[in-house]
């Protein structure tokens, strides 16, 4: 009897060596960086509900590095990234930026995530380092040393209305969101552009994040209501979900929809029979009949052969994010936040959607109104550096 | 406006009639065998791809009915044979056994389809005229269809004896055994039933919803839900259950606002299952 | 002791690794009726479930009308002739009395329980509730009903008069010895000695997992029973 | 005491000496693992002990989380913002209290149904923090909440976590070992037996699921301050669901389990998240294996060091349990036109009897003709469509076992019904503490030496009874009817209801249980009430006798009286083993 325990006792305790060495060993095991290499902390979605961008986030980064570092890299140093998972919660991320801090010793964080989730990595990294944040969000944030290159409402909508209501001719117009700040935000935007165009909003419906919606109920409605446009602020499943009902029950012919977070890998999801008269307001479309965007394209191609990942404007915000890293340094020559924040004011600097401009922290940029063709977008108006109006000191 | 009130009276009645479906399979596997198969939105998902495979192989879609109900049986086959049975059908024990099974089948349908959304193709194209209103001809048929299985599964209920089997067995296997009940077939099968019920499920709600590995996490909750409301175990139960979540969810979100209609919802849930914790219907 | 239609031979076996049954055998002739006593925790209704195929015994065998059956689920030693009445939750709860009568028959209608139902006319009475809401004896007349009513030619039943009343003990005892005429056998686990008294061909009385006696009934009285019984 | 005392040490020195070892950026992630295994200590009691599993305490961590942020935001820098922690903790435990005993009140068996009113509501509660911006900042989340005063860096923090973590699983470790946590456990195993005994089942239960919300709480207070931001996603179900799978591979049943489940599936997650795309299949399957291998989680691996473990032990000294208020008379009980219909069975039909003179009375009738239906109508168990019911000379409107019970009705029931994973000596304690602890007694280790006169002469009388260690479950049918019969006796009530106590029981057994019942009888101002078919036993003991027949009274009398009566024998005869 004895024996068997002190065996039991002793795997015990090699196990707890095993496993103390298994958690422990990454840091010994990871191969030694070049040592003056520039480590970037890449938080994507590898997970969670937003992990079909995943992939795509990864290859439009590292071919942001790559480009970089064929340039000579940033202050004379290469990049090297560190990918983390930005799809858990907002506890967990932030719990992963330390580590890239602490232990990885990053010295910028680039992040396509929700807003959640930067407000939890905003915490722990607290200005020390950039922290550069690319996708699509609802504006209204201006913490130090952070930068956004997304596109925020004002950007969407400013330009993009008008243009919808002289497509429809009718001002009619009919919003539907989900419930949460994003949507909310830029449905108030709206009904603010909305009215300054004469228009009208007939009805808002918003449907809970995360919830099994079913979108009759509303599309019954808005056949009822008859409005000229239905802006939409939905997004994934239910982007998808709103669309194919709204083209169910025969409404594509005669309403026109403006969604406000369309990009390729939904309207995959929403398919063709139910993407006529649907139109998406955004920075980027991986179809951009742009050089520098056939350039992009052409290099992710050739990198990543016929599997390359779709692009959109939620990942190509990360290969923006390494351009626009290195005009700054350029012309900052440092890191530090205040150099930094200083020459980051007023920087231009080309992407494959054209040139965009950083001011108060904010990212102007041009933007593509695109109807659905298809499973594919057709880009039917360019409106050039339309500005965030974000006024971020 | 009267329109628009009979058009909803529809979409009411169709919430209730697909809720009633999706839920069908977990009735049979909850509500027979009290097994919490929290994995059961994954075999919803696995039928709509089902669909999806068949529909892209240039095959009719009714094809895929037969092909989502094998798929979903036969891992339904593996699932009880390697994780239920040895869990002895415990209601608890299975519940935390079939999280992970949920989790492992997502990923790997993740892994063979990737991450992204797949489209299925509306079967039945355009509307049909009732009374004058238009409604979408594949939801109509859906409706019928559900309507049929839910009817037929009520006479068959009460008149074949392997209902009154499974919920003897159930309750007393020692006795079933003793009676005759082969219990471990009888419970291999029904289970399996219950799976491929799901699959089905995931072949008739494929082409309106987005087709991708986490779909089936919208499901799960509702169903359960339903089927606590309704009643476990009888066809009246899963009725009723759909029809309160999926009913009033909808005539709420059409006359106050959908998240309104969803908090309700999960408060009118509480109040059943506070008050009457059997449900409408119970098994007797 | 060979030649039986019903033999347990050398059964040993319990739950789990724990050995309650010792070696135990036991032959059961066409037509005969065997009780089985001895006090509480002695091993009489595992030997019970050992033979009926509930519990896999560790060693020895069980054979019907000389066909090897040990381990054997119970369902196909139903079809082979061996009745099973358990001890406790004799009935479906969730079930009619009329339901736990027909399951397994085609035929849903009670014609063949007509006789049961003259003798027990409780049972017909109250047909249509659910049998949860039984008391105990009356579970216990629908659990021996629905045993006779196999009409096996073996029949295992544990405790059959717990909780009945005297009458119906008395009526139970006539419905075993008729069909016993008819060739069926019993192996019937029982601590009420006045039933015992009326059916038993044989009594054999169980301590410790083995048995300590096994008689013709004719040849043991009441005492000595008693004094085995109360050791 | 001193093995716990020392445990309690040593389990927290190893949390405050971790962070020196492995450096801040662990001191980080442990500080926010230990506050996940705080919320799933709570889980662990509440489901391992209590066996209510909660499915939605994400929302008490959630709850208590946006109070200490307000309280943070609002006091700041002040000391006082430290109140904070405690008040939340507090008001959530008291919140889940009241929550839990309404739902629980006059039910029994509410187990599954409880765990998806949790579910239903941390759904809701998700949605009310998304879309109730002013309060909860919506989806975004509460943010800018600054740390607690004084305590600067992850590290300083982390002490502060791991002190509260290590008390609190030292308070836990206690209640398990007290006489609550034998409550608990007795809830968990039958419920209907612990009102039976008089306890009020709905209070035990909800006072469990408040401790368990007290720690989520706990948990949630701690969290504003480690993350400064609070964000709906707490609410969620994914972070419910996490508590329960941390606790269910951890190990439930055990003090420590739950919280190396999350360490373990915290970590483990966090290490492979960034290093394997297919990690989440691994997750599954480790999950799979820990379900399906280790049922008992990982702590199971942890079993041979067990023996060190904080064990009862069965040779303490035993002390006088304090004496219950001695009535001189026994207890009346009256039924008036008693009506009781199941379905469209009539079970009594307009039955009126009442108890006289007489110390013993025997209840016979054919079978079914509603004699455990009378006593189930007298206690709660079945639902009463018209008459009265007076017992000591008050109506019993609504009657409930627990309520029945402390008038001072015992019963014991015709299977016997005790607490099966429950020891000897835990079921003798659970029924002796009946009726007699008083205040916060359920928390004094004292109370597992209380023995009574009664209690020590059925041990002597049943032997078996001193094998206090074994488990109930391991009884023998027999032995299980003496240990109910013996958990009923010493409550000392003023009547016992007994439901063929000698069913199933050998000669000699029911000789003894006899003789039992003839020496109780004489020690006590006890009423007996007893169903019974054996005659001779009727004879025995009986000193009036009620024939019931098909749900109405029939006859009574002395034993000849009743057999001599022709209506009697029209219907019932009687006989004896």
């Amino acid at each position: 009897m004895p024996t068997s325990i002190k065996m039991t006792r002793r795997d015990l305790v090699r196990a707890a060596g095993a496993a103390a060495l298994a958690i422990g060993a990454p840091a010994i095991i990871r191969p030694a960086l070049a040592a003056d290499a520039l480590k970037i902390g890449v938080l994507v979605a590898d997970s969670g509900p937003a992990a079909l961008f995943g992939p795509a986030q990864r290859a439009a980064a590292e071919l942001g590095a790559a480009t970089i570092n064929a340039k000579g890299g940033i202050l004379g140093r290469q990049v090297e990234i560190i990918f983390a998972d930005a799809g858990a919660s907002p506890a967990e991320v932030a719990k992963s930026a330390v580590k890239l801090m602490l232990s990885d010793k990053v010295e910028m964080i680039f992040g396509s995530h929700d807003s959640a989730v930067r407000q939890g990595v905003e915490n722990v990294v607290k200005g020390k380092i950039p922290y550069i944040y690319t996708p699509v969000f609802e504006g209204d944030d201006c913490s130090s040393n952070v930068y956004f290159l997304g596109e925020v409402p004002e950007q969407e909508l400013q330009k993009t209305l008008p243009k919808m209501v002289e497509l429809a001719k009718g001002k009619t117009f009919y919003l539907v969101g989900n419930d949460y700040v994003w949507a909310r935000t830029t449905n108030d935007k709206a009904k603010k552009y909305i009215a300054d165009l004469g228009g009208t909003v007939v009805a808002e419906d918003y449907y809970p994040l995360g919830a099994p919606n079913k979108f009759e109920n509303t599309v019954a409605k808005i056949k009822s209501a008859k409005p000229a446009i239905v802006l939409q602020t939905l997004v994934g499943g239910d982007n998808v979900n709103f669309n194919r009902t709204f083209a169910d029950f025969n409404l594509s012919d005669d309403i026109l929809r403006l969604s406000c977070l369309l990009e390729e890998n939904t309207l995959i999801g929403i398919g063709k029979d139910a993407s006529k008269n649907l139109y998406s307001s955004l920075g980027y479309f991986a179809d951009l009949d742009l050089p520098e965007n056939k350039a992009f394209i052409g290099e992710l191609t050739k990198k990543y052969g016929d599997k390359a990942p779709q692009q959109c404007t939620i990942s190509k915000g990360l290969y923006d994010a390494f351009v626009f890293a290195a005009a700054v340094t350029t012309k900052s020559k440092s890191l530090a936040a205040k150099d930094f924040a200083a020459a980051a004011d007023g920087v231009q600097f080309e992407t494959p959607s054209g040139s965009m401009t950083m001011m108060h922290r904010h990212t102007a940029k041009n933007i593509f109104l695109a109807r659905c063709e298809g499973t594919k977008f057709t880009v039917i108006d360019t409106f050039a550096a339309v500005p965030t109006q974000q006024s971020c000191t | 406006m009267e329109a628009l009130l009979f058009t909803q009276g529809l979409n009411v009645i169709y919430e209730a009639l697909i809720l009633a479906i999706l839920v069908l399979g977990l009735a049979v596997v909850m509500g027979l065998l009290n097994v919490l198969n929290i994995a059961h939105g994954e075999f919803i998902m696995i039928g709509a791809y089902a669909a999806y495979v068949v529909q892209r192989a240039g095959l009719p879609y009714l094809l895929a009915i037969p092909a989502a109900a094998l798929v979903c049986g036969a891992i339904g086959l593996v699932v009880e044979r390697c994780l239920i049975r040895p869990l002895h059908y415990e209601p608890f024990e299975t519940l935390l056994a079939t999280w992970g099974l949920g989790l492992l089948l997502r990923k790997c349908v993740e892994l063979a389809f990737g991450r992204g959304y797949r489209s299925v193709e509306i079967p039945i194209r355009g509307s049909l005229s009732l009374f004058g209103e238009s409604y979408p001809a594949y939801r109509l048929a859906l409706m019928a269809v559900a309507a049929l299985v839910l009817a037929s599964l009520f006479i068959w209920y009460r008149r074949a004896p392997t209902g009154a089997r499974i919920r003897a067995m159930v309750g007393n296997p020692v006795l079933a055994e003793a009676v005759g009940i082969r219990t471990r077939e009888l419970a291999r099968n029904t289970f399996i039933t219950g799976t491929a019920f799901a699959g089905v499920a995931g072949v008739m709600v494929a082409p309106l919803t987005p087709v991708e590995p986490f779909m089936g996490l919208t499901f799960i909750v509702n169903s359960f839900f339903a089927l606590v409301v309704g009643g476990m175990g009888t066809v009246a139960g899963l009725f009723a259950g759909a029809t309160i979540i999926g009913g009033l969810q909808s005539v709420l979100s059409a006359a106050v606002s959908p998240t309104s209609a969803y908090i309700a919802m999960l408060l009118i849930s509480i109040l059943f299952l506070w008050q009457r914790p059997r449900g409408l219907f119970p098994r007797p | 002791m060979t030649g039986g239609y019903f033999e347990i031979q050398n059964v040993s076996g319990g739950y789990g690794s724990g050995r309650v049954v010792r070696e135990v055998s036991i032959s059961i002739g066409r037509g005969e009726v065997v009780c089985l006593l001895g006090r509480n925790g002695v091993g009489k209704s595992t030997l019970a479930k050992l033979a009926c195929g509930f519990l896999r015994p560790m060693s020895g065998a069980v054979r019907l009308a000389g066909v090897e059956i040990t381990g054997k689920r119970p369902s196909e030693n139903l079809t082979r002739g061996l009745t099973y009445c358990p001890q406790e939750r004799v009935v479906f709860d969730d079930l009619t009395v009329a339901e736990n009568l027909s399951l397994m028959r085609t035929n849903r209608r009670l014609d063949e329980f007509e006789p049961y139902f003259r003798v027990f006319p409780r049972l017909s009475e109250r047909r249509g509730q659910h049998a949860g809401t039984l008391s105990g004896g009356e579970k216990k007349l629908l659990s021996f009903v629905r045993g006779l009513s196999e009409r096996s030619d073996i029949n295992v039943i544990d405790e059959p008069t717990e909780g009945v009343q005297f009458e119906n003990v008395l009526h139970m005892a006539d419905l075993i010895l008729s069909h016993k005429k008819a060739g069926a056998s019993f192996l019937v686990v029982e601590q009420n000695l006045a039933f015992v008294d009326r059916v038993a061909d044989r009594i054999v009385i169980m301590d410790h997992g083995e048995i300590v006696l096994s008689a013709a009934a004719s040849e043991v009285d009441r005492q000595d029973i008693l004094a085995h019984l109360t050791v | 005491m001193a093995y716990f005392l020392v445990r309690s040490i040593l389990i927290l020195a190893f949390l405050i000496l971790i962070p020196p070892l492995l450096g801040e950026f662990w001191a980080y992630q442990l500080g926010l693992y230990f506050i996940y295994g705080l919320a799933a200590l709570g889980v662990g009691l509440t489901w391992g002990q209590a066996g209510i599993l909660p499915l939605g305490q994400g929302m008490f961590v959630a709850i208590a989380a946006y109070l200490t942020a307000h309280g943070l935001l609002a006091f700041g820098s002040s000391p006082i913002a430290y109140l904070a922690l405690p008040a939340a903790s507090v008001l959530v435990a008291v919140l889940a209290f009241a929550f839990a005993a309404l739902v629980f009140r006059g039910r029994f068996e509410q187990g599954p149904s409880f765990s998806l009113i949790t579910l239903a509501l941390t759904l809701a509660a998700f949605q009310v923090a998304n879309g109730w911006s002013s309060v909860t900042g919506g989806f975004n989340g509460l943010r800018n909440i600054p740390g607690l005063p004084g305590l600067d860096g992850f590290l300083d923090l982390y002490y502060l976590i791991a002190i509260l973590l290590g008390l609190s699983i030292a308070a836990v470790d206690y209640l398990l070992h007290a006489p609550i946590g034998v409550l608990w456990r007795a809830a968990a195993d039958n419920e209907r037996r612990l009102a039976f005994l008089g306890y009020d089942v709905a209070v035990i239960k909800a006072a469990a699921f408040a401790t368990a919300s007290g720690l989520a709480g706990l948990a949630g207070a701690l969290y504003a301050p480690q993350q400064n931001l609070v964000t709906p996603d707490l609410a969620g179900f994914a972070f419910s669901g996490d508590l329960v799978i941390f606790a269910a591979v951890g190990g439930r049943a055990t003090v420590l389990g739950p919280v190396i489940g999350a360490i373990v599936v915290g970590v483990l997650s966090a290490e492979l998240r960034d290093r394997f795309p297919w990690w989440e299949i691994g997750i599954a399957l480790f999950f799979i294996v820990v379900v399906l291998r280790l049922p008992g989680g990982l702590m199971t691996l942890f079993a041979p060091l067990r023996r060190f473990s904080f064990a009862r032990t069965a040779t303490r000294a035993r002390s006088a349990a304090p004496g219950k208020p001695r009535i001189a008379t026994s207890l009346s009980v009256a039924f008036e036109d008693v009506r009781v219909r199941v379905g469209d069975v009539t079970i009594l039909d307009g039955l009126s009897v009442r108890t006289g003179e007489e110390a013993v009375l025997c209840v016979i009738g054919p079978n079914g003709a509603g004699k455990t239906s009378t006593l189930n109508v007298m206690t709660g168990m079945l639902p009463r469509r018209g008459g009265r019911i007076v017992i000591d000379g008050a109506d019993v409107l609504r009657p409930q076992p627990a309520i029945v019970a402390n008038r001072g009705v015992a019963r014991k029931f015709q299977t016997p019904s005790v607490f099966p994973k429950l020891t000897i000596d835990e079921n003798l304690s659970v029924a002796l503490w009946a009726g007699r602890w008083r205040g916060l007694d359920v928390l004094r280790l004292g109370l597992f030496a209380w023995t009574s006169p009664l209690l020590e002469e059925m041990r002597r009388r049943f032997q078996f009874l001193n094998a206090g260690t074994r488990p109930a479950s391991a009884l023998s049918h027999g032995e299980r009817q003496i240990l109910e019969l013996t958990m009923a006796l010493i409550t000392e009530p003023r009547m016992l209801l007994l439901d063929e106590p000698c069913a199933g029981l050998s000669h000699e057994e029911t000789a003894a249980v006899i003789d039992a019942i003839q020496w109780a009888r004489g020690e006590l101002n006890l009423r007996i009430i007893i169903i019974e078919h054996d005659m001779e036993l009727v004879r025995r003991l009986a000193d009036r006798v009620v024939v019931l027949h098909q749900g109405r009274f029939l006859a009574d009398g002395s034993v000849e009286e009743v057999q001599r009566n022709p209506e009697v024998r029209a219907v019932y005869i009687g006989g004896s083993r």
